[in-house]
């Protein structure tokens, strides 16, 4: 502990108007250590890494950089110390190359006047090649999100820097492009660079990381040794109490009735997938599993009708459904949860409350058509109540939430509606353990009172822990189903990388 | 190339077969030019000319510009042409000159070109009419406004002419509005309404063109006041605001005589072959057909003539085009 | 990035009286048209007159139907150009059918179908060929300009023989309050309501804040968008018969330019081009502080060549004054 | 949402020689085009004669060089009503300085100069201010018109007394080309290679495609929007002195309306008013569109009533086809 740090914060506070983020805030950071940064939701992580990266501005305090106080006025500045920063909010340009993307800043530093785009698309393939396949001459805004968040990834890995902030990086990524990652993050840690790094996943935290520093309500908590502490330490410091059902317990065999809630039979779409047949029966959450690009959004999107039409047939308690929108499709019960909550989750700009009631407007309206701001606003309490949302004022713009917030807000909307079948892609991406475990639970008891509920999740241990049953996807086809003992993640991998032989249909 | 003899003058004045004139105009959709385009179109029936009806229907130099380039591509044998701005047409109607297509100019002038003939009422003796029929009718004390449209400038003479003529000779004559209405009747009425506002004894007013007019006549109307219009051109509006007694008086170019005397000045030019003035044309090589100005006149519309001046009427089984 | 943090404008309103006003996205334009108008009312001892007054809302009565439209437009997430156009051209359809014989309300209400029917079909090929909507109505506003033209060949269509019951809604008074005003009150306070409180008109801030999110959301963005824009052209068209009556004629160039002043009304009063925000009050406030500020030339019989000047000059200082009034409202 | 798939003409090229062209963003423009044009030849023995060709081009080149700054400022995000004024205002003040002894090009020089100072003043109130392009632009498009009414009473400033050295850039020719037409090309050409190879001009597009992402990735975006706009104020202001050169005199009452024709060609050409994408060579080819289109009307002689009508209708037609076909090559 008598080396120096490379970047030190010390007391810094920051106020949103009346809403204090941060309260005098500390944290040291190391070379070469890989430092995880924890709290709940809301509890001032993103913005003490958007103060580190010249982004915001303290409203107090200081910022030591290899021991000598510093203003950082903007991200160039930033970037001219060499801090490189992978934000939990994916921002990437939509209308140029997945290439250019991942060079931005370099080329924005560069001293050549003209572009060599040839030479950027192959050092795009040669850095991307590291975690994923992704045509670097695609542009960013034609990718999936998980996509995106490995193009943000490799944007940070071609900047020459001493610490790499990562802010949830794997909120929407699967094990095996994680598992790509935490090799990359080991490498460049030996290297001497310092890592932060974000996340709600404590698996990820104690497999990879060195230290940890705790928030809690925009204060220091503290700072403790991974080798020396568990989970529960960490979770007790997060929400200052232990949790200790971390996943609700498991529908009993007998719960589970032989009804059939919603049946899918060889549902195809021409290019995403084939022939995809389930049942979801009465009383369990019913998981899918795979890896990122393997169809599992496109499946669900099609059964509730989001991306036109598909063939194949899709009965609700034995009942055939004919739908040709989504709106016919909320209209039979059937709700889909983004996995994108920023591009088509949640309306940044608009009030809290209207997010919650966007979904079925007609329920906090009087029979004339009449909003009636009383109720929105007590549904909008009851349900932030229920996810522990931290907000200011129901009327504030969802922009002005943590990510883990903004991600309950359109939980909540869902939840609001009171549906037959709920799909929800990566429901708990970016959510704190505690809220975790609440939404799980919620889930759980919605499932017990007879709603479909249907999960997507890349994070295996939530898969494993809260379903009853996981099917697994791979290639835009079902490749098997895991049921009791036998869902284990190597079962889920194994199936989940099956080498199928693939359709006519490239 | 202009040999022809004094013995075969009479001859000359016919058209050829095809002989084709033209006549160009900003903003080509406005009424003004229709009664003119008949005008031009009976005299050109009269010598045996087709005639083509053109320019471009927006308020942009370019454009008429450009189209004008195009009339000559097509090798008429004259053009009259209402140009938007003076300076920038003095190069294109040079160039016409040049290649034997003759110009003459109608309603707006570019004066230092080689066009042969200028035809137009006279904005000044408008306005010495219009300042004159107001003092006869208010006297020669009393408060007066304009409005205007600067940037277009027989507009602009309309009315700087008819200030400075009350200025000489009506020095008791107060103005006290003047406001840019820009031919938009909404603006007249806002504009209007404010003057009367702030000068409850305003006599009289004087509008250059008749789009504002018809705002004007709203806005005097509605607060009830008691002041005398006059304008100048005219629109079905207007004209029934006149037998209605609203307006007082409308001053019209008359656009016929606008049209077949710009048809007659054209044509002359083309046909000048048969004309051997006394002076240095010869040497020199312009076209000797040269009419610095033609006054087409205008007319008075009162309550008692109005009728006459109804333009749906007359077009009435008439060919715009 | 600051100015995106604003708190939005999207009609909720909050609780509290006084609070609430000061509160309100609009309170700042509020404020910058008080102080003109004390000012102008020290500068004129004509300005506060109920005859100046009235003059000065007739003005702008009429159009504010259409900055209405157009800000319900804007808040989908659309824009139209063709406004002027589109009530030049129900001027002359109404026009023309009434010379023809036809009753003067009959041809009103055939004349803002019309209107409806060119929204309807603007609306097509925004939402079905998924064209911009700036470049759909810049071809509408040349074509209905077009069609004004041929109709009348150019020439203003005299109605003199319009009925007095009809020339009524453009020329008659209730009392001392003309019945423009009236039209005008009755159109503001029925959408400002329904945009602030209806289910209606709440789906079409979720289209314009975010269209996908909407469509995830089981909203039919591409119907609420062709409807935004179907209505935008209808009250066009009910501006083009109010006018026609009021002026007792139809003219085939009417409104041109109509359209940077309605868009601009709206700008100003906290409509984002964006889509997603915007209130009518707020447009009807910008569309009262452009007016007064012409009218206020004009009664002080400011110089022509100074006016553009100036009236441009203020228009950039009230929004800069209003964006810094929200700003730090917006931050508490 | 289908919109946004196609290929977004971010201009950067991928390999391939016909191949290359066919998935060209312009391909679509260029097939209407020439359609358009061989029609014509066929309408009309005059249309492919070098004359009309020559008058075809003169009626767009210098107007042309403000479309170039127009698209750069679109690709960035923003958009300039001011264009036609400032425009204006460069002939009023160039022409003002020459009459009043200054040598012309240093007139002119000092013309450009307050161009894009006003340019620059705009800059300010976007980036610093935050206030939105569309509403600092219209009022500078206002203010800039009162100044050139101002400045010459709102009469043309006539100036015979320009020598020829000064005129030969609006009027003289090198060969059988027009010197216009050659600084057009030469514009184009710049900032065509420019937009499409330079570093410096590639920020322009990672600005407007998403400002955040660009300023997370250490550009200024501030300082990009505020460049963009003052170039295109900057190349208004070029625009405008070559118009005197042209014209002989200074028009104060020139180029209104034209920010929508501009505007109009930019979106024709594929740049997007959401900022992000667009090209000089698809912009380019929207005036030519727009202008062949007026001029093959007028050589045609079609009646005046019918213009319009066929103008909008044709523009329409042309951005569905030009839709399609981009989808069509988008989906492959
Ligand atoms: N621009 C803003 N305006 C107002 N409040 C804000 C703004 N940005 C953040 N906040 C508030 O600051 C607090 C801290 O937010 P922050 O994003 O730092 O949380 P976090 O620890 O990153 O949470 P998460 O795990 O959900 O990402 C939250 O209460 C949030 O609502
Ligand atoms: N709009 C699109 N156009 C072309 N290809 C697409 C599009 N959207 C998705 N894809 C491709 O379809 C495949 C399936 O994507 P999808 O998002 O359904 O995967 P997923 O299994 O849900 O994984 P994730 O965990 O990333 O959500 C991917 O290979 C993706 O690249
Ligand atoms: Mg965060
Ligand atoms: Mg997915």
């Amino acid at each position: 502990m008598t080396q120096q740090p490379i970047l030190e914060v010390r007391g810094v506070t920051k106020s949103f108007g009346s809403i204090h983020a941060l309260r005098g805030v500390d944290f040291r950071l190391l070379p070469g250590e890989i430092h995880a940064l924890a709290g709940e939701n809301g509890a001032g992580k993103s913005t003490l890494m958007n103060i580190i990266d010249g982004i915001l501005q303290p409203t107090g305090g200081e910022i030591l950089w290899q021991g000598r106080p510093v203003r950082i006025a903007s991200p160039t500045a930033a970037q001219a110390l060499g801090i490189g920063f992978v934000h939990q909010e994916i921002a990437l340009c939509p209308d140029v190359s997945v290439a250019e993307n991942i060079f931005m800043a370099a080329t924005n530093i560069s001293r050549s006047p003209l572009m060599d785009y040839r030479a950027l698309e192959r050092r795009a393939a040669e850095i991307l090649s590291q975690i994923c396949a992704i045509d670097p001459r695609r542009l960013a805004g034609d990718l999936p999100i998980a996509e995106q968040q490995l193009v943000e990834i490799a944007k940070a890995l071609t900047l020459d820097c001493k610490v790499l902030i990562l802010d949830e990086p794997t909120a929407a990524l699967s094990q095996r492009e994680a598992e790509a990652l935490f090799r990359i993050m080991r490498r460049l840690a030996d290297r001497g660079i310092a890592i932060i790094y974000i996340s709600h996943r404590m698996a990820e935290i104690f497999d990879n990381c060195d230290r940890v520093t705790v928030f809690r309500d925009g204060q220091y908590i503290t700072t403790m040794n991974i080798p020396e502490i568990t989970p529960d330490d960490v979770v007790k410091a997060m929400v200052g109490r232990v949790i200790d059902d971390l996943y609700p317990p498991k529908a009993s065999p007998g719960s589970i009735g032989r009804d059939t809630v919603l049946e899918v039979r060889n549902l195809t779409d021409r290019r995403r997938f084939h022939d995809v047949s389930f049942r979801l029966r009465k009383g369990e959450i019913l998981g899918i599993g795979g890896l990122i690009g393997a169809g599992r959004s496109e499946i669900v999107r099609g059964i509730c009708r989001l991306e036109g039409a598909v063939e194949g047939e899709v009965s609700l308690n034995g009942h055939p459904l004919a739908l040709r929108d989504y709106s016919d499709s909320i209209r039979a019960g059937l709700v889909y949860l983004s996995e994108d909550r920023k591009g088509d989750g949640v309306f940044l700009d608009m009030a809290i409350a209207a997010n919650v009631s966007a979904l079925d407007i007609d329920r906090v309206a009087n029979a004339a058509g009449i909003i009636s701001d009383a109720d929105e606003r007590a549904q909008a309490e009851a349900l932030g109540r229920k996810l522990n949302l931290k907000y200011g004022c129901l009327s504030d713009p969802v922009a002005s939430l943590s990510g883990g917030n903004q991600q309950k807000v359109a939980i909540a909307k869902m939840l609001a509606v009171g549906p037959k079948v709920i799909f929800l892609d990566e429901p708990t991406r970016g959510v704190d353990v505690g809220a975790k475990a609440e939404i799980h639970r919620i889930l759980r008891d919605l499932a017990g009172k007879g709603t479909g509920i249907v999960v997507i999740s890349s994070e295996m241990p939530e898969l494993i822990g809260l379903c009853d049953r996981v099917i697994v996807v791979c290639e835009g086809r079902i490749s098997g189903e895991v049921e009791g003992p036998e869902m284990t993640e190597e079962n889920i991998m194994q199936l989940a990388s099956a080498a199928l032989p693939r359709g006519q249909v490239a | 190339l202009m040999l022809g003899t004094a013995a075969r003058a009479e001859d000359t004045l016919r058209c050829a077969p095809g002989e084709t004139y033209v006549m160009n105009v900003m903003v080509s959709g406005h009424p003004y030019w229709v009664p003119v385009y008949q005008g031009f179109k009976q005299a050109a029936a009269a010598f045996g000319c087709e005639t083509v009806f053109s320019g471009t229907p927006d308020y942009d130099i370019t454009k008429q510009i450009a189209s004008f380039d195009q009339d000559l591509v097509k090798q008429p044998a004259g053009v009259l042409l209402h140009p938007m701005q003076s300076d920038p047409f003095i190069e294109p109607i040079n160039r016409a000159i040049d290649s034997g297509i003759d110009v003459v100019t109608f309603a707006a002038d570019s004066p230092l070109s080689k066009r042969t003939a200028y035809v137009t009422s006279d904005n000044l003796a408008e306005a010495k009419f219009a300042a004159e029929e107001i003092v006869k009718q208010v006297g020669d004390s009393a408060e007066y406004a304009v409005l205007e449209n600067p940037g277009q400038s027989n507009h602009d003479l309309r009315v700087t002419a008819l200030i400075q003529y009350m200025e000489q000779h009506y020095p008791k004559m107060k103005l006290v509005g003047r406001q840019a209405t820009n031919q938009d009747s909404t603006a007249a009425y806002r504009a209007t309404a404010a003057i009367l506002q702030a000068n409850p004894k305003l006599a009289a007013i004087w509008i250059p063109e008749a789009g504002s007019a018809e705002g004007a006549v709203t806005a005097i109307l509605e607060a009830k006041a008691d002041v005398l219009v006059m304008h100048a051109d005219i629109t079905p509006a207007t004209l029934e605001q006149i037998k209605a007694g609203n307006i007082h008086m409308a001053l019209n170019p008359n656009q016929g005589i606008q049209g077949y005397m710009g048809f007659m000045a054209v044509f002359l030019a083309a046909h000048a072959d048969g004309f051997d003035p006394f002076n240095d044309y010869k040497v020199s090589g312009y076209n000797p057909m040269q009419i610095p100005f033609i006054d087409n006149g205008f007319a008075v519309i009162t309550k008692a003539n109005a009728d006459s001046f109804d333009l749906n009427a007359y077009m009435q089984g008439r060919d715009p085009g | 990035m600051e100015s995106s943090m604003n708190v939005a404008a999207t009609g909720s309103p909050r609780s509290g009286g006084l609070g609430r006003l000061l509160r309100m996205r609009e309170t700042g334009l509020i404020a910058i048209i008080l102080v003109l108008i004390i000012a102008m009312s020290f500068a004129s001892p004509y300005f506060l007159t109920w005859v100046n007054i009235r003059a000065m809302v007739m003005a702008f009565a009429v159009e504010g139907i259409v900055v209405v439209g157009m800000t319900i437009l804007l808040i989908s997430g659309g824009i139209d150009l063709s406004v002027g156009s589109v009530t030049a051209l129900a001027m002359v359809i109404a026009g023309l059918l009434f010379l023809a014989g036809v009753n003067p309300w009959l041809a009103s209400g055939i004349a803002i179908a019309a209107c409806t029917g060119i929204g309807a079909i603007m609306g097509v090929f925004v939402t079905k060929v998924g064209l911009h909507h700036f470049i759909v109505s810049l071809a509408v506003m040349v074509i209905a300009r077009g069609l004004c033209l041929l109709g009348t060949g150019g020439r203003p269509i005299g109605l003199y023989t319009l009925p007095d019951s009809f020339k009524f809604i453009g020329q008659g008074s209730i009392g001392p309050i003309p019945v423009v005003i009236l039209i005008f009150v009755v159109v503001v306070v029925i959408f400002d309501f329904l945009l602030r409180r209806s289910t209606a008109f709440r789906r079409v801030f979720y289209t314009g804040s975010n269209e996908k999110a909407a469509a995830y959301s089981g909203i039919r963005t591409k119907k609420v968008i062709f409807l935004t824009t179907t209505l935008c052209a209808t009250l066009s068209g009910v501006a083009g018969v109010i006018y026609m009556a009021r002026f007792g004629s139809a003219q085939p160039t009417f409104g041109m330019g109509m359209e940077l002043n309605v868009i601009a009304a709206a700008v100003i009063g906290g409509a984002s081009l964006k889509g997603g925000s915007g209130t009518i009050l707020g447009a009807i406030l910008g569309t009262i502080l452009l007016s007064v500020v012409s009218s206020s030339l004009a009664l002080l019989d400011v110089s022509v060549y100074w006016q553009d000047i100036i009236r441009g000059s203020i228009l950039l200082t009230a929004v800069t004054v209003d964006h810094y009034l929200n700003k730090k409202r917006g931050r508490g």
